[in-house]
């Protein structure tokens, strides 16, 4: 495949939707778990990135970063659902708008 | 004495408050008092002897520096602490320590009672060396914090009682309003930084008039900006409102704070960077226009007030005013000589009026006092030198330096400047001697309790008030007009202000020019001197007559006046008919005026234009938690709405 | 099989990082061997640490070096970062003995977590590349957002730590894509090749592209400092958290991520100034504007701290807007005192408040002036301090931050700023009338300063008086710090 | 031809799993079609000529990561009758400015200079060994050591936290 059907755009655009659709989810979703799910989507959307732009400049530091933000993910998956346990735990609730005491 | 031992003038104040501020509620009230009442006694002795070594030195030389350390030492901003000394730094230094040792003698007295004695020594003591630091600053950014210091230590002094919350609220009041008048201050500092690329005053002063161009828009900002720093010290329209509240603090405060040193630091910075000034004529007039306006709006206020304090609050103002309506029109000495004068007779006044409190048991309302002469008779006389002095009367102090003032005001400023100084002076000699009448003469009013244990105070606090008195009358002397030789401060002074000269002489004409008046009167004409001090000093006399008819002759005249309508056999035999004239046709409007003024315009706008900013900015905070509502996605809405915007502006332009 | 191991990758040139990061690793195991009820001895290993890696970075002042493949700098500003993130750090273990006491939270993981927040600051400082910085930040944020929630018996810091969560983690994809769209435009993500690129060496580089990401990356910084509109997260999370943490939140973390913004925009963005300079400029105003005056409208005392951090984030912002050496140096010494009078500030609310979040209130300061003068009076300093009046570092700071916005050209920051600390008098102020103006509603009990307690306040109290006092030795540093990064 | 057609169907099933994702009211299903959106992004990522990245999506994100969510969501077992979206205005203004977002993102997208190949440059051509295990193995462990190291710490960190918040009561 020396030539490129596809062009960069195309994964750009793409992309550009699913971060997107990932700000959208957590803007409007209740449920803390689907708006992690949402931020997921974002950070899916950059590795495209990454990894579209890698092919474009054909080095591998893109594959690099995507591996790296693999790693944050999972970090950042195991940190978020652990506070939503503590959090379910004392109040029954898993849903982000029914946290607000601290406000003013 | 050696002019190396100036560092000692400020250090030594500062020694002496943290000796009272560590041992505060430890050392007992004699070793306070020693150290409080000494380290200023201290501080004054080493000024005099400095002053005496610059006053034997030729006059062109008379300039010291003295560098302390380097502060600020950053590649481009270089500053250091360096102190200076110069006639215009040395009379202000006489005054911030001769008056400041008096008022701290007399305090001993006053606050004897007070439970935290060193606590406020050691306030007094610092605000003392914020004072020298301000007067002796060699360059803006030392002056700025003295500047700053003696608002600290003024807010401290004002809600020392801070048990009553209308004294906190002042405190608080005074402190905020002097912040407004330091931001301007400070912006004028910086634009002088990148000016100058130095705040050294000799530096500034020296490149100013080849730097910034006469009149230019530049020299106009710095000077605009400096003289807001100005009008919220020196309590000037539109930032005085928190001066009449500062009385809430103990009477010496008053006297040495809010009338003799502090509120006179604006006087003193404007006529430090004279030299800015006379480069921006327009400034100069905002300047003369501010303090005349000030002058005769706060003299009109003074004439309703009750309260003893509050009365020499707005007289307070009112003089400051005058000192900046000369500063206005180029007559920098005349206002430097009006400030000291008034530093003696205001301080007299104050501690009078504290005197008479004290012996009241802190009743300072004049409708519960009078007839106080015989009971207080050192009070008494000392008072009746300074009303005297501060209504203009020849020969005492006030007379010379305001009569000055009026004269600059009329040759360099023009008829209309003049006219409300004089105006002023009717104001002023009127509700100072209604001050004094309503006091020690007519019946006594006073209440029972007071009556109880009424004295004349302690030697400590009547000493000073003599000493006072004695500044007071022969004060004026040390500048007489018309009289050969007799401008001894002019020609102390004249070394500081004669780089006017290289401002291609501007300063003398600027403010007249500026006014439209070009004739400036730059010769001078000793008959139109003449005229003008018979002038205002006949204006004195009828303020001090009418005063007299309607608090002493015959306090009832307003109640009579309901009776005029007794026919005109009454009237033609009333011998009071005149006095009823009077009273209908000047008194009462102008009481009625001096009311609306002080009800509408104090009270209604100017106050709540300060106050209803302060709620505005309140309200905004009243939004602001609005929006902060706890809900994690209106968070992250709004911080979406914040990348959409930087996003547009940054990538799609 | 020869491995081509990159030579430059030197042990010393992070030797501060890896003491901290080994200091954490041993803190862990510790508390495997560390009998119940002895927990607390972690905090003075963690100290001995911190101690021992700020002896290591006091000796490396001065030097030069880059390495780890260009991503790596050790010069001035990374040294200088790191002493001030080792005494943070520092300073808050100290705070957090009594608290840890009292709430009976003793854990070996809270020291171990400050000590890795710490390495994830110092990873910032430090950073020379885009991918670099970004980990940091992560390392950083992830302990934080464990810290805020650390009480997890209290609603409030699961409250904090749920909001800072996912709000910081929303805030890290946005900044993750400015990276990519940045490496999209450049092909790189060192920090110096894309100054270069974007000054114009070598083949030209999509503006479109490269704007966008710049204004993602921003955002994302932006948010790690509280910049307005991107600071919602902070007075809430300030609020709950635990104050020891509060505390560490507001400086250490902070002054990274200004370490990070500076070496961003400086040095990658800094050929292009001309265009950011004015969004930052709003951004600056508006922050400051907003922290000071929401703070007037708050009874919380750390939630009043809060927004007067955001409103000192934007003096801060007035540096960068002013960029070059000056302005660069204005920003770091004013973190300096920020961070300083910022700790002393919350060491007496830590000294304080008592069990169960009571004491945080304004009014329970009432009358704490007379009850106990020592306390009254330096918190009275801190305050007066922040809001800038002399003789404190917080007006040295102010002065010369306002002076080299005034020299660049950027008179109307400074007129906001002096505005903006004029407005902040009434805040500040209303403490110190509370304190010595009013009674208290009820009697206080007497109040002992434990010795670590002790050695925070007077540290935070000298770290605020002497160089307002003396300040050439603070600015010489941030001076010689700003000036490595362009050399 | 092919890859056009491969691309769309992909890029189609990550859109429309994306979407469902986030409006979806079972949370399961939402999982469930997150690892779709994830599963077609490793097709593409085939597409791109990045094996080893495919590889680890699959393993690390669709495997792992998802496996914890799932784990999650049957040990918290979140009631389904209740809102999926937030209530008020807050939603529609969230729509409103996401679009603005995709707008932005795609104005600078198509943008001249911004994603068309031409100013980008033409598309390198790929050596031998581009993606594979091997040549990212060696790159990152040397150029991209550091940072290697970095996540380290990270998971570090992640782990003692998760630890520490999730576990049912403090020890001791």
């Amino acid at each position: 495949m020396s030539t490129i059907a596809v062009p960069l755009a195309a994964y750009q655009i793409l992309a550009g939707a699913l971060f997107t659709i990932g700000v959208v989810g957590v803007l409007v979703r209740r449920s803390a778990l689907i708006v992690f799910m949402s931020i997921e989507l974002m950070l899916n959307a950059v590795n495209l990135s990454f990894v579209a732009f890698s092919r474009q400049h054909g080095s591998m530091d893109g594959h690099i970063f995507v591996f790296f933000v693999m790693a944050v993910a999972a970090a950042e998956v195991a940190i978020g659902l652990a506070i939503l346990i503590a959090i379910f735990r004392k109040r029954e609730t898993a849903n982000v708008d029914d946290v607000h005491l601290l406000k003013g | 004495m050696s002019l190396q031992l100036l560092w000692l003038v400020p250090i030594l104040p500062l020694l002496g408050a943290l000796l009272n501020g560590l041992g505060a509620g430890r050392l007992p009230r004699k070793v306070v008092s020693a150290i409080g009442v000494g380290s200023v006694g201290a501080a004054l002795v080493i000024a005099l002897g400095c002053f005496a070594t610059l006053l034997g030195m030729p006059g062109e030389e008379r300039f010291f520096a003295q560098t302390l350390f380097s502060w600020i030492d950053s590649g481009d901003l270089s500053v250091a602490v360096r102190l200076g000394l110069d006639p215009l730094s040395a009379v202000m230094m006489l005054v911030v320590t001769g008056v400041g040792f008096l008022i701290h003698v007399y305090s001993t007295g006053y606050m004897n009672h007070e439970k935290d004695y060193g606590r406020y020594f050691s306030y007094l003591n610092l605000f003392t060396f914020c004072m020298l630091m301000l007067v002796l600053a060699d360059n803006f950014l030392v002056m700025f914090f003295g500047w700053e210091g003696v608002g600290l230590c003024s807010y401290l002094l004002i809600g020392f009682w801070y048990t009553k919350p209308s004294a906190a609220e002042a405190g608080k009041k005074a402190f905020i309003v002097n912040r407004i008048g330091d931001w301007g201050f400070l912006i004028g500092i910086f634009l002088l930084f990148v000016t100058f690329g130095s705040l050294d005053f000799g530096r500034v002063f020296t490149e100013a008039p080849s730097i910034l161009p006469l009149g230019g828009g530049m020299a106009t900002a710095i000077a605009l900006f400096l003289f807001v720093g100005a009008t919220g010290k020196s309590a000037q329209i539109p930032l005085y409102t928190w001066l009449p509240d500062a009385m809430e603090g103990p009477t010496p405060v008053s006297a040495l704070i809010h009338a003799a040193t502090m509120v006179t630091a604006g006087v003193y910075m404007i006529a430090r960077c004279h030299v800015l000034y006379a480069l921006a004529p327009t400034a100069l007039l905002v300047v003369a226009v501010v303090g005349a306006a000030t002058a005769v709006y706060a003299a009109t206020i003074g004439l309703v007030q009750k309260d003893i304090k509050r009365v020499l609050a707005y007289s307070t103002v009112s003089q400051l005013g005058y000192m900046f309506l000369a500063m206005g029109v180029s007559a920098f000495a005349a206002g430097i000589f009006h400030l000291m004068t008034h530093a003696f007779f205001k301080a007299l006044l104050f501690l009078g009026a504290g005197s008479v409190i004290h012996a009241l048991s802190g009743e300072q309302d004049m409708d519960r006092m009078g007839g106080l002469k015989k009971h207080l008779p050192r009070t008494h006389a000392t008072m009746l030198i300074a009303t005297l002095a501060i209504a203009g009367i020849f020969p005492f102090a006030g007379f010379f330096s305001k009569d000055e003032i009026l004269w600059k005001a009329f040759s360099n400023g023009g008829p209309i400047l003049w006219a409300a100084g004089v105006i002023g002076a009717f104001l002023t000699a009127f509700y100072m001697f209604r001050l004094y009448f309503m006091t020690f003469h007519g019946s006594e009013r006073l209440t029972p309790e007071a009556k109880g244990h009424l004295h004349e105070s302690p030697n400590s606090m009547t000493i000073p008030l003599m000493l006072l008195a004695v500044l007071s009358l022969i004060g004026g002397l040390i500048q007489v007009p018309l009289l050969q030789g007799g401008q001894r401060l002019d020609a102390f002074l004249e070394p500081v202000f004669a780089d006017l000269a290289r401002v291609g002489g501007a300063a003398a004409h600027g403010a007249a020019a500026a006014a439209g008046h070009g004739a400036a009167h730059a010769a001078h004409d000793p008959g139109q001197e003449i005229a003008l001090m018979l002038v205002s000093l006949a204006i004195a006399l009828a303020g001090i007559y009418v005063a007299h008819r309607f608090y002493v002759k015959d306090p009832q005249a307003p109640h009579r006046l309901a009776a005029r309508a007794r026919g005109w056999y009454d009237l033609l035999w009333n011998k009071y008919w005149v006095d009823e004239i009077y009273d209908a046709r000047i008194v009462q409007p102008i009481v009625r005026l001096s009311n609306r003024l002080w009800k509408d315009v104090d009270a209604a706008v100017v106050d709540g234009a300060v106050n209803g900013i302060g709620r505005k900015i309140e309200q905004g905070a009243g939004w602001l938690r609005l929006a902060q509502t706890g809900y994690v996605q209106l968070y992250a809405l709004i911080l979406t709405v914040g990348l959409v915007v930087v996003f547009g502006y940054l990538a799609l332009r | 099989m020869t491995f081509p191991f990159p030579v430059d990758a030197s042990l010393s040139l992070i030797e501060p990082l890896l003491i901290v990061c080994g200091v954490g690793i041993l803190l862990l195991l510790l508390d495997l061997v560390l009998p119940h009820g002895q927990k607390h001895l972690t905090a003075w290993v963690a100290l001995g640490g911190l101690g021992w890696a700020l002896i290591r970075t006091l000796a490396q002042w001065g030097l030069s070096e880059r390495g780890y493949a260009g991503m790596v700098s050790l010069d001035n500003l990374s040294t200088l970062f790191n002493v001030v993130f080792l005494c943070s750090t520092a300073i808050v273990v100290l705070l957090s003995m009594a608290f840890l006491k009292r709430e009976e939270v003793e854990h070996a993981e809270y020291h171990a977590l400050l000590l890795f927040a710490t390495s994830g600051m110092m990873m910032l400082a430090s950073g020379l590349d885009l991918i670099t910085l970004f980990l940091g930040i992560e390392v950083l944020s992830i302990s934080l957002y464990i810290l805020a929630g650390y009480r997890r018996n209290s609603d409030a810091s699961n409250e904090a730590a749920m909001k800072y969560f996912l709000l910081g983690a929303f805030a890290s994809g946005i900044l993750l894509y400015g990276i990519a769209l940045v490496y999209g435009a450049t092909g790189t993500t060192s920090l110096h090749r894309i100054g270069e690129a974007i000054a114009g060496v070598g083949a030209p580089v999509p503006e479109g592209l490269i704007y966008a990401g710049m204004s993602l990356i921003l955002v994302g910084l932006a948010f790690k400092v509280a910049a307005v509109p991107f600071h919602m997260w902070t007075p809430d999370v300030y609020q709950g958290a635990p104050t020891p943490i509060t505390a560490f939140l507001s400086a250490g973390p902070k002054a990274a991520a200004f370490a990070a913004f500076l070496r961003v925009f400086f040095i990658a963005f800094g050929p292009a100034q001309a265009e950011w300079d004015m969004v930052l400029g709003v951004i600056a105003v508006l922050t400051m504007t907003v922290g000071n005056i929401a703070a007037i409208a708050q009874t919380n005392v750390k939630r009043m701290l809060a927004y007067s951090s955001i409103a000192h984030s934007g003096y801060v912002l007035i540096g960068l807007v002013s960029g070059g050496l000056v302005g660069g140096t204005g920003a770091v010494f004013y973190l300096m005192a920020y961070v300083a009078m910022n700790l002393g500030a919350f060491g007496i609310v830590v000294l304080l408040e008592s069990k169960a979040d009571r004491g945080e209130e304004l009014k329970d300061y009432a009358g704490i002036g007379f009850k106990y003068p020592l306390i009254g009076a330096l918190l009275s300093l801190f305050m007066l301090s922040l809001s800038g009046i002399p003789p404190t570092v917080g007006f040295v700071g102010k002065l010369y931050l306002f002076g080299t916005a005034v020299q660049t050209g950027h008179v109307w920051l400074a007129v906001f700023g002096v505005l903006n600390s004029a407005i902040s008098v009434f805040y500040y102020l209303r403490l110190l009338v509370l304190m010595y103006m009013r009674e208290s509603q009820e009697t206080l009990p007497a109040i002992r300063i434990p010795l670590a307690m002790a050695v925070v306040l007077t540290v935070a109290a000298v770290g605020t008086l002497w160089p307002g006092l003396f300040p050439n030795t603070w600015f010489h540093a941030a001076q010689e710090s700003v000036r490595s990064i362009f050399s | 031809m092919t890859e056009i057609i491969l691309f769309s169907l992909f890029a189609l099933t990550a859109v429309t799993c994306a979407l469902g994702v986030v409006f979806h009211k079972n949370p399961v299903h939402c999982a469930l079609l997150l690892v779709a959106v994830l599963l077609s992004l490793a097709g593409l990522f085939i597409m791109l000529h990045a094996q080893f990245i495919a590889a680890l999506q699959v393993i690390v994100y669709a495997g792992a990561i998802m496996v914890l969510f799932l784990f999650v969501l049957m040990l918290l077992n979140v009631r389904r009758h209740e809102d999926v979206l937030t209530p008020g205005a807050a939603k529609g203004f969230g729509f409103l400015f996401a679009l603005i977002v995709f707008v932005e993102l795609l104005w600078v997208a198509l943008s001249p200079g911004g994603g068309e190949q031409g100013s980008v440059g033409a598309p390198a051509a790929l050596p031998q060994e581009f993606g594979s295990p091997a040549a990212i193995g060696r790159i990152l462990y040397t150029t991209w050591l550091y940072p290697f190291e970095i996540t380290s710490i990270l998971l570090l960190v992640a782990v003692v936290g998760a630890v520490l918040l999730a576990r049912r009561k403090f020890v001791g």
